[in-house]
């Protein structure tokens, strides 16, 4: 019989195709063989700089991000023009209890207010912020804010049947709307500065070079967990409602799904993926402010996306890699012009590989059916079973 | 499935080349790096791109004079593109990477927060060459743009003198970021301080990149009608000046009735505004083009050499960095070492000469000695100096007028070596040093 | 306060003295005493010559104060001569300010400009004032009045009488009238004080309603301040009025700026359905263009802009159509990917403005006629600028709307976007109607930019400040729907404003974008949403 | 005209009354339409629309273009609203009520007009999505394909004629293929009312032939409403015929009684 069969064990299925293996093993591979290198001399070879740690640490939670994006729009058909309000926010989470810890070591010295409370006469902490000492308490915020936006955002909007450029519209709307409110210092989150002079976490220095590899590998392994959990969410029967609804939204309602209640399942979980991004973006950086929320950085999201291959959980992965790695080099490399290089890539990117960089790399299920399909259905075409898990 | 990995490595390689090609360069030739932190791209681009050319400049003319320390200058370029986690990414990558002795950048204060670990941990040095809100000072940062009491102060004391128009009522406008709200915090306190009532201080604040300021300026005139001579000080930020000032001119609110008074409004900004309608409204700066002086006459003329356009003007930020610049030298040329830590101690008590007159002097709590001038705005968008400070003022790095920062003192040099030591209770607070 | 006035009132006494002593006994060489006094550095000295100046009596001290005031009068640092100049080729042709004898050319740092400040641009400004209350033309005249009415000064009561009686036009009987009652309500008089106060009352000047506030604050004569108060009630009223139908005329006009910066957009998004994010670089090249004209027609700024609407639809046009035919060409079919081609596009124009003409704003020049406003009365002033605004905005849309109504590219525009595949069978050229229709919208956008670079700045950054603007416009109007982009900007820019004095600008515009977001949930196809069977496919 | 004014003249006494007589009227009905209306933009799609269908029953409704027999599906299916009317399912659900997918749960399902099939999932996995099955989001995300799922999904591929098709894409199959994936696609829903548009649409005369079939087995079973343009097709179904014209019943009877009506033959012919 052709037909392709289901058995509990489908999970270890999903994950055993190439795709899967290949990016479990260059990300833990990574998570190990990164802070090695980087614990070598440095008149090794081989030595990586703790600036280059700190970079990919970076890149990995970008990728984390993209992750996050494809599942909602690879899988689903939801632009979101807002997903960096969802990363921003667990950013500040993080930010918030970074903040806390720094305790009476501000410059100002005072016990408890961080420091831009200080120099703007506040003379107790916002409510908002109680609870945020406490790591534990920070951490569940982290999935938990972003979680409970997406969750009121998407109730209404799903539920309302906003769709298409509408929904990516007001989803950009989103946040802008934050990124205004958290410009305000009336506000409470220090307006443009935003946070920072962070400290230590958990104890430990944020300077020392050990705790640079110890958030690279934090980093690598929240990739490799939210891979996996991606993997799984897309290849259950979930996931193939997902695809029903992003490319035939009403026929999967006469079918009897609900979809506003799977497009706000999917969505929430996406914009806790992105705040566990967000969160461990943070220290790495050293600061957290608005402008992580303003609507370009969310474009500039998706376009990783579509770069790598919408659609393709490593696509999106690899998408976030190379743009940003591109920017990295582009931004020392040709400091007055790197602007044009980035915009052709885009635009080439878009006309000659409209599957993105993973349609390179995946054979077209159905090569016959090319001239069938309108180009566009054939662009996000999930690979042959067990060839990328996607 | 191999073409992926091989992407990757391809990219991950291309970064670690530029990497190395930088190294093996510095291996090449001993140079002394220059870093130049200043956005190229995005929103800051509009003002930071001619600091870079400052800076470029500066290190063309020092080659020509035979480099420093018998050794060629190099200035390293990057483009933080107003994003300001990338300040920090750029920052360790010049320090750590391209191993820069010295780094010449930022513009908003974000930036410069954003950079500011980085600089500490990695034992940098930075000069600041914007005028800024105060309320820092750190070991690895020589602030050479006014603090507050080398701007705001001394410009609201020229507006409550007789000269200045005995302004009763004051409306303080700033964008909504931190060093309005501190320099507004400031003047607030030191109004109140000078017998103004509170009910004859407005303060504003409206996001950045603002355009519609009809309802705002609406708002100014009708505050102003109340029979009280009625200043605005404005520290409105970069792109929201133009509409600002056009508002202002099509209100007809004329500098003789209301006049404004800039913190953040420079030749250049004013090089993108049609200026008839602003003549007679002012600025507060330590240096404008305008300064009569033969060195300010030689940076302009080199200035005009080096960009290749007679049409360009020069600023307050610019002349910052060129004192900063050349006090540096001054000092390594003192201790004959480009190495931080001796450098920042030869920089202690060094002077150069003002492009307006007089001399600079950096100070132990990184801040500089400058002369503060008013100048009103012409109609070729230059500023005529209606008033200067008679003698240098001294940086203050902590304010003396808001409650938890006048105890704070910045002294870089024993005893003390602190940037914010707290004379009440001998303490100096979160320093990791 | 009073120093000032004990100023004016010298500098008004000295006037009066010289009205009285026509045949001037003042000597001319006083003047030029008085003149090279004027180069002091300090201001009380310059502030004393001024008072010389009136005090001689002679008739070139209007044309020397005028040209003081607007910062005409320089010295020559060679000579020492007091000059007015024309700018010529590589310097200064200057004239003697005193004698208008041609002096010689000079370097442009030759001369300096005489200085001056804002008190005694206040000075000379009430000074000319009254030097002019008896010119010949009733324009200045007019002036005149109004400008002693802003600071009148009781030295002056006689010159007003005589003024007042010789006078014939209404306006200026009017401010005289109220400059002497506001003198009165100081006076000694009490019940010509009370007169004085129902003199005003009712009056919409806003330097009358500092005399009330003044009257009504006084402690000395309560009859006096009752009356004020009650002058000032009324006026208060009338005032909550015309602020009313200010901030509606804010509105407005920020609803006319949303509009323009998005019409175009409506075109290229709305009709032909591209996620444009290059939108906003049209605006941008729209705005550089005008930038451009006026740098080629220095002399005839007054009309730049006429030349530069066109030129400015051209070249966006252009622009708009190789971009179309280069790249969105491609990807009809794939709209979500024309987002991420055209935002390509929008960094490359940003980069490319910025190469040619470097990162900083470039001054655009708004024309004479632009400038100013139109005073309703005190309390309600008109700006020019945006009363053009909001009738090109209006011109704009009927423009738009007849090309698209009653056009043949109209209706084949239409043919194709509703349906390519039934157009293209009935023998219409899709292509190259996608090309123009994209043409029209990025021209249709740099005229928009036009407008934008009266107003802002005209900078790489100008497209990124209002592409999301101009998208909420468009979604929330109703995709597809050139009215509803006419109505929804002027809805979003009204209630802006009128949030505005309540929130502070900062929360008006959160709270505008949360208004779109929940709207979007009670319409999730905007305003103007198309019913039927037609939109669900 | 509503229903219960409609039914008065022609002396069925019991039906009319006041409107607590409507579930009575509804009950022994699976589907019941009552003065439907609804208009776009002022075009009045459906103008006072009343239907019933009886449990079992199968209906082929004809018209011209635009008579309004999609947008009488979409108001059945809860796609549209009507602006008035009463639809009322199994004699006691209102569906005017209800969205999509409750009312595909309640057990109505539909074909569309052009074939509507997941094009980037297998023919299996199209058949797989439409079992009938809980449709929540937790039990559809931790639900695994059982035995017997598999056992009925490949029955309905093979009653579809579609076995050997399993694993393509659906978007690869021809046009009749897809009709018939969608048909195999109902059956899985396991539906008490089928909704199908136009199923022999693109057929061979073959194909019709077996369609027609297909579909009186189906009715066996199930009540169904088939909106035909193809004479013959209506024919070979041998059902009874509602005629719709400008939203509205024009006539109701045989096939032959209703070509027989001149009104019928006037809309169709135009005049």
């Amino acid at each position: 019989m052709s037909s392709p069969t289901r058995f509990p064990s489908f999970i270890l299925r999903s994950l055993s195709g190439r795709a899967p293996v290949t990016v479990l093993t260059l990300v833990l591979g990574a998570a190990f063989l990164v802070p090695v290198l980087n614990l070598l001399p440095e008149s090794n070879l081989f030595h990586m700089p703790t600036f280059m740690v700190g970079l990919v640490g970076k890149y990995l939670c970008y990728a984390l991000l993209a992750l996050s994006v494809d599942l909602v729009w690879g899988y689903c058909g939801i632009l979101s023009l807002g997903h960096g309000a969802f990363f921003a926010l667990g950013g500040y989470a993080m930010g918030m209890h970074l903040m806390r810890q720094i305790g009476d070591r501000g410059v100002y010295g005072h016990p408890v207010l961080p420091d831009f409370m200080v120099f703007l006469n506040w003379d107790v902490l916002p409510w908002y912020w109680y609870g945020f000492d406490n790591f534990l308490f920070a951490m569940v915020m982290v999935a938990l804010v972003p979680g409970i936006l997406a969750f009121a955002f998407g109730w209404f909007a799903f539920r309302s049947r906003v769709t298409g450029v509408y929904l990516s519209i007001i989803t950009q709307a989103m946040t802008y709307a934050l990124l205004l409110a958290f410009f305000r210092n009336d506000m409470g989150f220090g307006g443009n500065n935003g946070l920072t002079d962070f400290r230590d976490l958990l104890g430990l220095d944020l300077r020392s070079d050990a705790m640079r590899r110890g958030l690279f590998i934090a980093s690598a392994l929240a990739l490799a967990i939210g891979y996996v959990l991606c993997l799984l969410v897309t290849s259950s029967r979930l996931g193939k409602v997902l695809v029903t609804i992003r490319d035939a939204e009403s026929r999967s309602r006469f079918l009897g799904y609900r979809v506003e209640n799977f497009k706000l399942f999917v969505f929430t979980l996406s914009a806790i993926l992105a705040g566990v991004a967000g969160a461990l973006y943070v220290p790495q950086v050293g600061i957290i402010n608005p402008g992580e929320f303003s609507p370009i950085n969310s474009i500039e999201i998706v376009i990783w996306v579509a770069l790598g291959g919408r659609g393709y959980l490593f696509g999106a992965i690899f998408g976030a890699l190379a743009v940003n790695a591109a920017k990295s080099y582009f931004t020392v490399a040709f400091p007055e012009i790197w602007l044009f290089f980035l915009g052709a890539l885009f635009i080439l990117t878009t006309l000659f590989l409209p599957r993105g960089a993973a349609g390179l790399i995946t054979r077209n299920p159905d090569a016959g059916s090319a001239t069938v399909l309108p180009a566009w259905l054939s662009s996000i075409l999930p690979v042959r079973k067990g060839e990328s898990g996607s | 499935m191999k073409s992926i990995v091989n992407r990757v490595f391809q990219v991950g390689a291309a970064t670690a080349l530029a990497a190395g090609v930088a190294l093996s360069a510095a291996q090449a030739e001993e140079t002394i790096k220059v870093g130049v932190l200043h956005s190229l791209s995005g929103t800051m681009a509009i003002s930071e791109t001619t600091l870079k050319d400052t800076v470029l400049m500066l290190v063309e003319e020092q080659n020509a004079k035979g480099g420093l320390l018998g050794k060629k200058l190099e200035a390293v370029v990057v483009d933080p593109a107003s994003d300001w986690p990338l300040f920090a990414e750029k920052a360790r990558e010049l320090l750590e990477v391209h191993k820069v002795d010295v780094i010449f950048g930022n513009w908003t204060s974000v930036s410069r927060k954003s950079v500011l670990p980085v600089v500490e941990e990695l034992n940098g040095m930075l000069f600041y060459p914007v005028q800024y809100e105060g309320e820092e000072s750190s070991k690895n940062v020589f602030y050479t743009g006014a603090a507050p009491n080398q701007q705001a102060i001394p410009a609201v004391d020229y507006l409550l003198s007789e000269e200045g128009g005995s302004v009763k009522r004051f409306v303080l406008a700033g964008t909504d970021y931190v060093y309005p709200r501190t320099t507004n915090k400031i003047l607030e306190q030191y109004l109140l301080d000078k017998g103004i009532p509170a009910e004859d201080i407005m303060i504003n604040y409206t996001p950045f990149g603002h355009s519609d300021w009809q309802t705002i300026v609406s708002d100014i005139k009708t505050f102003g009608s109340a029979g009280k001579k009625t200043a605005v000080v404005s520290t409105v930020n970069g792109d929201a000046n133009v509409p600002f000032y056009k508002e202002l001119g099509n209100q007809g609110v004329a500098a003789s009735d209301i006049p404004v008074i800039a913190f953040s409004v420079g030749e250049e900004e004013l090089s993108g505004i049609d200026t008839g309608p602003l003549v007679g409204h002012l600025a507060a700066w330590n240096y404008f083009m305008s300064a009569e002086s033969e060195a300010n006459d030689a940076f302009i003329e080199k200035w005009h050499a080096f960009i290749g356009s007679e049409e360009r003007v020069t600023n307050d930020p610019m002349e910052a960095h060129y004192i900063g610049f050349n006090m540096w030298v001054k000092a390594v040329e003192a201790v004959g070492t480009t190495e931080v830590d001796t450098v920042r101690e030869a920089m202690y008590g060094i002077t150069f000469p003002n492009l307006t007159g007089g001399i600079a002097v950096m100070n132990t709590n990184h801040h500089l000695t400058k002369p503060v001038l008013i100048g009103e705005i012409q109609e070729d968008g230059q500023f005529e100096t209606v008033w200067s400070t008679p003698k240098g003022v001294i940086g203050d790095a902590w304010t003396d007028f808001l409650p938890d920062s006048k105890m704070l003192v910045a002294d870089w040099t024993k005893p003390i070596f602190c940037g914010n030591f707290n004379i009440e209770t001998s303490k100096c607070s979160g320093q990791n040093y | 306060m009073f120093r000032a006035f004990a100023r004016a009132i010298v500098v008004v006494l000295g006037f009066l003295a010289a009205v009285q002593v026509p045949n001037t006994a003042v000597a001319a060489s006083d003047l030029d005493a008085a003149v090279a006094k004027l180069t002091e550095k300090s201001f009380s000295v310059k502030e004393a010559a001024i008072a010389e100046i009136v005090a001689s009596g002679d008739p070139r001290a209007v044309d020397l104060l005028s040209a003081y005031l607007e910062g005409g009068l320089f010295r020559n640092k060679k000579t020492g001569a007091i000059v007015t100049v024309e700018k010529t080729e590589g310097g200064y042709l200057t004239t003697d300010a005193l004698t208008g004898s041609a002096l010689e050319k000079v370097k442009k740092r030759g001369v300096k400009k005489i200085r001056i400040n804002n008190k005694l641009r206040g000075i000379v400004k009430t000074a000319l004032g009254a030097l002019q209350l008896f010119s010949d033309s009733t324009e200045t005249r007019l002036k005149a009045a109004r400008t002693i009415l802003a600071n009148p000064s009781p030295a002056m009561v006689g010159l007003l009488e005589k003024a007042l009686a010789q006078e014939d036009d209404a306006d200026i009987r009017e401010s005289l009238t109220h400059s002497l009652a506001a003198l009165k309500v100081i006076g000694d008089d009490p019940a010509a004080r009370i007169a004085a106060v129902s003199t005003l009352s009712g009056s919409m000047d806003p330097s009358i309603w500092q005399v009330l506030g003044r009257a009504a604050d006084q402690k000395d004569d309560p009859a006096l301040a009752a009356a004020a108060q009650q002058a000032l009630e009324s006026i208060e009223n009338q005032k909550a009025i015309y602020s009313l139908i200010e901030t509606i005329f804010f509105g407005l006009s920020l609803g006319a700026v949303l509009m323009l910066a998005a019409v175009g957009l409506a075109i290229t998004f709305g009709v032909m359905g591209v996620i444009n994010m290059a939108h906003g670089e049209m605006l941008m090249l729209g705005a550089y263009t005008t930038f451009v004209v006026q740098s080629l027609m220095p002399n005839a700024i007054e009309y730049s802009l006429f030349v530069a609407i066109p030129a400015a639809f051209i070249v966006t046009g252009l622009v708009g159509i190789a971009i179309e035919r280069s790249i969105i060409r491609l990807l009809y079919g794939r709209p979500l990917e024309t987002l991420l081609a055209t935002f390509g596009v929008s960094l490359f124009l940003q980069q490319a403005v910025r190469t040619i003409f470097s990162p900083l704003n470039q001054p655009v020049t708004t024309p004479d006629w632009m400038s100013g406003f139109y005073a309703v009365n005190g309390a309600l002033s008109l700006t020019y600028n945006r009363l053009y605004i909001i009738a090109f905005c209006i011109l704009v849309f009927v423009a738009l709307l007849l090309v698209l109504k009653r056009t043949p590219l109209g209706l084949q525009m239409r043919a194709v976007t509703q349906n390519r595949a039934m157009a293209s069978s009935m023998g219409i050229r899709t292509g190259r109607v996608d090309a123009l229709t994209f043409g029209l919208g990025s021209g249709i956008a740099g005229v928009g930019g036009v407008a934008l670079s009266q107003l802002t700045n005209v900078g790489p950054n100008l497209g990124q400040a209002y592409i999301v603007d101009s998208f909420m416009v468009v979604v929330f109007g109703g995709v597809g729907n050139l009215w509803g982009t006419l109505v929804g900007a002027m809805t979003l820019g009204v209630a802006n404003k009128f949030m505005e004095p309540f929130t502070g600008a900062v929360v008006a515009k959160i709270l505008v974008l949360v208004f779109i977001i929940l709207f979007i949930q009670r319409r999730p196809r905007g305003l103007f949403a198309l019913k039927g069977r037609a939109v669900e496919s | 005209m509503r229903l219960r004014a409609m039914i008065k003249p022609l002396g069925i006494a019991a039906l009319s009354g006041s409107p607590s007589d409507v579930p009575t009227l509804a009950s022994g009905s699976l589907l019941y339409l009552d003065g439907v209306s609804v208009s776009f933009d002022g075009f009045k799609a459906l103008n006072d629309l009343s239907m019933i269908i009886k449990p079992g029953e199968m209906r082929s409704i004809i018209g011209p273009n635009g008579a309004g027999k999609t947008t009488m599906m979409d108001v059945i299916t809860g796609k549209t609203r009507p602006d008035t009317g009463d639809v009322i399912y199994d004699g006691r659900v209102d569906l005017t009520s209800k969205d999509e997918a409750t009312i595909a749960n309640l057990g109505i399902g539909r074909k569309f007009q052009k074939p509507t099939v997941f094009e980037s999932h297998t023919v299996w996995d199209n058949i797989f999505l439409a079992l009938k099955q809980d449709r929540r989001v937790f039990p559809v995300l931790f639900g695994l394909e059982r035995q017997t799922e598999r056992a009925r999904i490949q029955e309905i591929l093979e009653t579809t004629r579609l076995s050997d098709l399993g694993s393509r894409p659906a978007g690869s199959l021809s046009h009749g293929q897809k009709q018939w994936l969608e048909i195999g696609m109902l059956l899985a829903q396991d539906p008490q009312l089928l909704l199908i548009d136009e199923p022999a649409a693109g057929m061979t005369d073959a194909e019709t032939e077996e369609t027609a079939v297909l579909l009186k087995d189906i009715a066996k079973t199930r009540s169904v409403i088939v909106v035909e343009h193809d004479m013959d097709f209506i024919r070979a179904l041998d059902v009874r015929v509602t005629v719709l014209h400008e939203g509205s019943v024009l006539a109701e009877g045989t096939l032959d009684q209703v070509s027989a009506n001149p009104r019928v033959v006037e809309v169709y012919l135009g005049r």
